[in-house]
């Protein structure tokens, strides 16, 4: 007879440090992707026409509008029903990314939307071509304007991560879930998780915030 | 595609839907209620450099906005539980959505009320008014107008949030969704219906607050 | 009368007048000109008691300012006061940014302060903007309803700051001209303000702020065109 | 079909659910354990192939199947025929008996001793499902009833007290009661008359290999696979009468 | 030389330039004064080929700026342009904002564009400020590095746009003088402005736009003191 109940013991660090790590891993690989299709989605807003900018406009508003956990539970199942299995990184990988876009597409529209109009005719009486106000002008002054908006939506998939354990995933709060129902000990268990975020969030957001701040000035 | 789509029993089951939306929407709609009452006060508390107090109000806020929203629910269900308090599934969800979205007014109200430009103050004051009077005529309502816009996301925000409620059980939609879906194995159909339901949600909210916003504010800032 | 008897005001360390006497008698425009950050605008919150003092006194009719037993508020009614951004509150119609004062704090009844205010309105050539929002109106028509507002308030001064400072040049005639008509009907006034023309044309006198002190204090006319003191003459030849 | 794919690609994609013990969880090494788990080794054996067991949730069970993710889930399936509509099921390989568990004090000794008592479940059991019928039959009302999102939180929630009283199957509770942990409580009555009946699933077209599945079943239950499993995993021999239900598909 | 024949230019329903004429010499300084929204500075973004036309044609040393074999980018080397506003780069130091058109639009290797750009900073007076970021500099030194990085591209004509309005009134006058400098070493120079103080003393000739046509255009000295034509009358007394 097995038993079922077994405290948390230091062995199972290891089974801990690979939640922490798919946390990390899936967060990583969210911000990067949703980082740079938000950059392309968000360049495409800010430039291209009424027509454009509502469809685009209307199906980030969807990703926006239905809930991660949904959003999630949902892909998976289509995505498996239409004969395309995929594993629970992969797929929590590709709705988080999206959804990452969503957000991340805004920041970037009004960064290249901040940089002031006679700013970019000031850069092309000086000769440059259109890609090259973009890549020496816009790109950069557009990029430092929404910094501390990029570190908000950054931050908020961090921690949005932890949904993708619906679908199965091990992430930090899966596997934390399952040693609860190990050791039954919720309690400890739990302010552990609450500290690990908190000290990967609390530095990068006050950082956003002393930014925001500086710029201000 | 080896699935066939059977949306009767989707439809047999919309009554106990839409009573899952209503229970989101109440939830919602209290937690942004009392989140609201709340961080008007530490939102006082910070400005004011009351040291105890300020100190509370931000380790409100800090824990608040640096822990995810499934954390909060679990702490509050299960964490306050190993502790002998009992919260049952709509409790927890409600209160850690006004925990969250105290934490996050908060900061939304300390931004409006710096972004009044202090000449408004002066100018107020030099016709004469009293403090009462300049907060009340000037600075409130125009106030109210900058943290509008914030505080319709904030509430979608926790529309959205408070679907973690399938995770403690809660009978909202996405809990009864999940619940009915594991009956009939119609799990697509149950999650397409419950999404429509979100997305139809929302834009209501945003709908309505924007004509409620056309009534309240007349000129533009 | 206004009285201002060696007025010292600092911020922190930094100490913005040092030591300002000046009297305006009822019924007299004076102009102040100086540098940015001479203590100009400091000196007109002082006089309204929107900023305290650390020395000396100002009297606005005999009543100590900065008294405690003074009641501000109601002393803040005698002197109406123009800034240079425009602060119209950007949340109510023209005719209710003009009416508000009178009603909640004269606390006149809806339809007198209406009343009072529309004529004030009109007086300043707003007549026709009763239901615009202010922020849809140029700078010129933002200002000129700060001044009825003031005015909306009967008071027996005004405080000028730099009304024009923020202006597309356009735009400034028509705020000076507002101000002229002031002077004109006997409105006691002191100006603030960086337009040389007008400090010489309209004012009675003109003084001259460097560093917190009044370096020069004279007949408008003769300050603009004939500086005594070689700090305004330098001052003016760069303004020119 | 299915089979022969099973066959030539060398690996059983297994699907189990590790949410739910004894028959799927997570033992001390935080490797996969429990009857189901061992149930899905038997198969690959019988197949001689690779037993690859993948951890899924409630939800993922059906998805999984028609994505092609797994070949079967042995997943403690109830085998009603509004699923059956959905997917295709098995003999039953399992019969669990609904029952509650509470601490010993509360001294429950019937059904109708839950009235006052706040009572938990597995959000969408089947058990949840006969709780809630009973309790509406009865006039109870729903306001004492608990959904939990698993099997596992139904119990950290009764551990903490959250719930006076859970229903489960009377397989898990009997392996709680051996535990440290809950040795304050005891099983209680059964629910009336029902017997939760649960099968394997597969795909539902694929007939050929549905029977495979359905010879493996029979063949647990003669060459005493089943038996051992049970000694495992819940401590004693297999009851003479679940075999004979067993035997009997009921 | 400029030549800019029968110019017509819309937004929309809204004719901005309703034929516009005007040759500007080589070696010349045209000041353009006018209202708010005459079209001056959309004349200005019509020479740059910023603006496309409607009707007519404008040449730069014989190119026709609009005809679609032309490549604008080339063009727009010869012609340097400043604006009102929002000029430099912020995220880039004082001599990385004047270096950059050098090095990237013409190619010329790092250390050569430095050069040039440190020539031209020291040419408006900033040879001290090359490591600064620009939002650190006053509104003047900011209008004077705009200045010095169109120059370093070496054009042939400067467009200058109304470069002193959004100035503090001190700092005017240190654009002003390197406005006048340029104009003394002979550049060819376009100035939309509102000094006209400037527009007298410095430019040979000086165009008075009225909503989207010259209404009057003639010798600098005559227009400001003199002018013909009652709507410009009009507007020189209102602006004083
Ligand atoms: N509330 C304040 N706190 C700290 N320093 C202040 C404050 N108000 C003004 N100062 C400082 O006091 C000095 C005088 O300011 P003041 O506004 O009176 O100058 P000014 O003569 O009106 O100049 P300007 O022409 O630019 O309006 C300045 O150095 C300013 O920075
Ligand atoms: N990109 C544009 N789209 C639409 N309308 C424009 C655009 N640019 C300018 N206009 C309009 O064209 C008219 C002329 O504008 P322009 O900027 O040329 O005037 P201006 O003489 O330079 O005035 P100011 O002295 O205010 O700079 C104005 O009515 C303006 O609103
Ligand atoms: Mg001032
Ligand atoms: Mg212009």
């Amino acid at each position: 007879m097995n038993s079922l109940f077994t405290p948390v013991s230091w062995s199972d660090t290891g089974f801990i440090l690979t939640g922490v790590m798919n946390t990390v891993t899936i967060s990583i690989v969210a911000i990067v992707l949703g980082t740079l299709l938000g950059l392309a989605v968000g360049f495409l807003r800010a430039e291209s026409s009424k027509v454009v900018n509502i469809l685009l406009g209307g199906v980030l508003d969807i990703l926006r509008s239905v809930p991660l956990i949904i959003q999630l539970i949902l892909f998976s199942t289509f995505i498996g029903v239409m004969g395309y299995p995929l594993d629970p990184f992969v797929a929590g990988s590709i709705i988080l990314s999206l959804y990452t876009m969503a957000f991340m597409s805004e920041v970037f529209r009004s960064g290249f939307e901040s940089v002031h109009q006679s700013m970019r005719t000031s850069a092309r009486s000086l000769g440059m071509s259109y890609a090259q106000t973009i890549f020496y002008i816009r790109l950069p002054i557009g990029l430092r304007a929404v910094f501390p908006s990029w570190l908000g939506v950054a931050l908020s998939v961090i921690k949005d991560s932890a949904l993708v354990s619906v679908i199965g995933y091990m992430e930090l709060l899966r596997t934390s879930d399952q040693l609860i129902s190990r050791s039954q000990q919720p309690l400890e268990i739990l302010i552990g998780v609450g500290i690990f975020y908190f000290i990967i969030s609390y530095p990068l957001s006050s950082y956003g915030r002393y930014v925001e701040r500086k710029m201000a000035i | 595609m080896d699935y066939e789509f059977h949306w009767n029993v989707v439809f047999q089951n919309m009554p106990e839907l839409l009573n899952g939306a209503f229970v989101t929407l109440h939830v919602s709609v209290l937690a942004m209620l009392l989140g609201i009452v709340i961080a008007i006060l530490l939102a006082i508390a910070k400005m004011n450099n009351s040291k105890p107090y300020c100190y509370i109000a931000t380790t409100w806020v800090e824990i608040a906005r640096n822990t995810p929203a499934l954390f909060q629910i679990y702490m509050a269900y299960f964490g306050l539980g190993a502790l002998g308090i009992h919260l049952s599934p709509y409790v927890a969800v409600l209160s850690a959505l006004i925990f969250i979205n105290a934490g996050y007014l908060t900061e939304t109200f300390r931004g409006g009320f710096q972004s009044i430009p202090s000449t408004q103050y002066s100018a107020s004051k030099s016709l004469g008014m009293t403090s009462i009077q300049v907060y009340r005529y000037i600075i409130l309502p125009q106030m109210l107008r900058r943290i509008y816009h914030p505080m319709t996301n904030q509430f979608v925000w926790s529309i959205l949030m408070s679907s973690l409620g399938i995770l403690v059980g809660m009978g909202e939609l996405s809990g009864t969704t999940q619940r009915l879906q594991s009956l009939s194995f119609r799990t697509l159909e149950f999650f397409m219906v419950a999404a429509v339901m979100y997305f139809i949600i929302t834009k209501l909210v945003l709908f309505s607050s924007s004509l409620l916003s056309r009534k309240l504010f007349k000129g533009e800032i | 009368m206004i009285s201002i008897q060696n007025v010292h005001k600092s911020f922190g360390d930094l100490e913005v007048l040092k030591g300002v006497s000046l009297d305006v008698q009822k019924g007299e425009v004076l102009s102040i000109i100086g540098g940015s950050g001479s203590g100009k605008s400091t000196l007109l919150y002082c006089i309204n008691a929107i900023e305290g003092i650390h020395k000396g006194k100002i009297f606005v009719d005999d009543v100590d300012v900065h008294s405690k037993a003074t009641n501000k508020d109601k002393l803040r009614q005698k002197l109406g006061m123009v800034f240079q951004q425009w602060n119209s509150f950007p949340h109510m119609t023209v005719l209710e940014n003009a009416a508000l004062a009178p009603r909640i704090v004269k606390k006149m009844s809806k339809a007198e302060a209406i009343e009072v205010a529309k004529k004030e309105l009109v007086h300043v050539g707003l007549g026709d903007k009763f239901d615009v929002y202010p922020t849809k109106m140029s700078g010129g028509q933002q200002q000129r309803l700060a001044i009825a507002r003031a005015l909306a308030m009967k008071p027996d001064y005004m405080l000028f700051d730099e009304v024009t400072s923020a202006l597309d040049p356009e735009l400034v005639g028509e705020v000076l001209d507002t101000l002229r008509l002031l002077a004109d009907e006997g409105m006691t006034m002191i100006c603030v303000t960086h337009e040389m023309g007008f400090a010489r044309d309209v004012s009675d006198r003109v003084a001259y702020f460097h560093e917190g002190v009044i370096a020069e204090l004279g007949e408008a006319k003769q300050v603009i065109t004939d500086p005594q003191n070689p700090l305004t003459q330098k001052f003016l030849s760069k303004v020119r | 079909d299915q089979l022969d794919t099973v066959i030539q690609r060398g690996t059983l994609n297994c699907g189990v659910v590790l949410d739910f013990p004894p028959m799927g969880y997570f033992d001390e090494n935080n490797q996969p354990a429990g009857f189901d788990v061992g149930y899905c080794n038997d198969l690959a054996a019988a197949l001689g192939v690779e037993s690859n067991i993948l951890n899924l949730t409630w939800g993922d069970r059906i998805p999984s199947l028609i994505s092609g993710k797994t070949d079967v889930v042995i997943g403690s399936t109830s085998d009603t025929l509004e699923r059956a509509k959905s997917v295709g099921f098995t003999y039953p390989y399992f019969v669990f008996k609904f029952q509650v568990i509470a601490s010993k004090d509360k001294n429950i000794q019937s059904f109708d001793d839950l009235e006052n008592l706040k009572v938990g479940a597995a959000l969408g059991t089947t058990y949840e499902t006969e709780y809630l019928a009973y309790a509406e039959k009865k006039g109870w009302g729903t306001d004492n009833y608990t959904a939990f999102k698993s099997e596992n939180d139904a119990y950290l929630g009764l551990y903490q007290g959250k719930v006076d009283a859970v229903i489960s199957t009377n397989t898990n509770i009997a392996t709680k009661l051996q535990s440290e942990e809950f040795k304050d409580f005891a099983a209680g009555p059964f629910v009336p008359n029902y017997d939760d009946v649960v099968g394997l699933i597969a795909k539902r077209s694929e007939g050929a290999w549905i029977s495979y599945l359905n010879l493996f079943l029979v063949h647990q239950i003669r060459g005493g696979n089943m038996n051992t499993h049970y000694n495992t995993y819940f401590g004693s021999d297999a009851p003479a009468d679940l075999i004979q239900s067993l035997r009997d598909n009921k």
